[in-house]
């Protein structure tokens, strides 16, 4: 699981191991662990992609597969 | 995408080299602003892999909406201090309308929508900078047309 | 004005360095094309002292409208072989958005009101290049705003 | 008395001192001399400058006074 910008800050870090079945399943154990954080992912400007690509809805999750929450960008 | 500082008049040359058909070439640089003493360090992330990726379709976007001969994107990420540039893009174009639009749409997509996230460290400590409604209003432009 | 080549790249390394203040700089090159052979040289025609004083007005006028906070031009005169730069314009402003729109008004003006002459040469002789419609219509854009 | 462009390609010159009292009278002169290119300096696009300024309707000149003919102006 990669979080980038703001929500790295929020969470303390950036990159970590967690096993999760499904993006539902993942968000619940960020619950459970981290509420403030779960909170921020939470929030509809942020983003998530799984293996790189763009999702809407819920996705099951493979062992190896990279989840990345992305809050609003700014390049440039 | 670049870690290390970048000189847009070497690109520009470059990109201006040996071109017999291009009778355009538009470019936008973007530097870091000392806002007086308010911005000591710009910090930019990207998410590896996926940014080249994005960037390279909007690229494609952009060369089939506007007929571009050629674009030149770099995007420093990483600590940038006041005065060094961000970002470059460079644009060709048989004629100045498409190189110039072109250019135009790519920087309102690389500012609000490619996937980098922006830090601003001053006095006052550090905050992460998100699109303004201006930034929307620019992107918006180019979705009514 | 210029008779010799000039490399874009060069002025607008210049033209970027050691400014803290500016985040956006816009430029435009033109660049002479052969026409797939159809142009073996462009001519270009000035009238000394009227022309930079023109030149001068305008961009007067470009500062003032869009808040630039410098310009810079080079126009090149004289024979010019396909591939070498034409003019340069580069526009320095906070922000993108008056960066490129000034960067676009100073192209518009250059290339259908300021006084140069602009001869084609190629196998099949010489003619004078006069403004096209849509040279026309880019520059009204400027006068309905 | 100056010509750019195609002007100076149908006169066969650029540059010519010649004396006249007012523009109105050196265009006189010239259908006198060369009715073809007055017929060029009359074309609407043609623009007229006086010592480097622009003018729309008939001047005096002074012995010195730079005149101008300008046709569709192309840069870029």
């Amino acid at each position: 699981m990669l979080l980038f910008g703001r929500l790295a800050d929020v969470a303390g870090w950036r990159e970590r191991d967690i096993p999760a079945s499904s993006l539902a399943d993942l968000r619940g154990r960020i619950a459970a662990e981290d509420p403030t954080l779960f909170e921020a992912l939470q929030a509809p400007a942020v983003r998530t992609a799984v293996d790189q690509e763009m999702v809407t809805l819920d996705v099951s999750l493979q062992p190896g597969s990279e989840v990345a929450f992305l809050p609003p960008m700014s390049g440039g | 995408m670049t870690q290390a500082p970048f000189d847009p008049g070497l690109a520009l040359g470059e990109f201006c080299r040996d071109r017999r058909e291009t009778g355009a070439v538009a470019s936008f640089t973007g530097l870091a602003r000392a806002e007086a003493g308010q911005t000591t360090l710009l910090e930019l992330e990207a998410y590896p892999g996926f940014t080249e990726r994005e960037i390279g379709r909007h690229e494609a976007a952009a060369v089939a909406r506007f007929g571009l001969q050629d674009v030149l994107i770099i995007h420093r990420t990483g600590p940038i201090p006041p005065g060094e540039a961000i970002v470059f893009v460079a644009t060709a174009a048989p004629h100045r309308r498409a190189a110039f639009e072109g250019c135009d749409f790519l920087m309102d997509y690389l500012k609000s929508r490619a996937p980098f996230w922006k830090k601003e460290t001053g006095p006052d400590g550090a905050r992460w900078i998100e699109p303004t409604d201006r930034d929307r209003d620019d992107l918006a432009r180019w979705e009514t047309q």
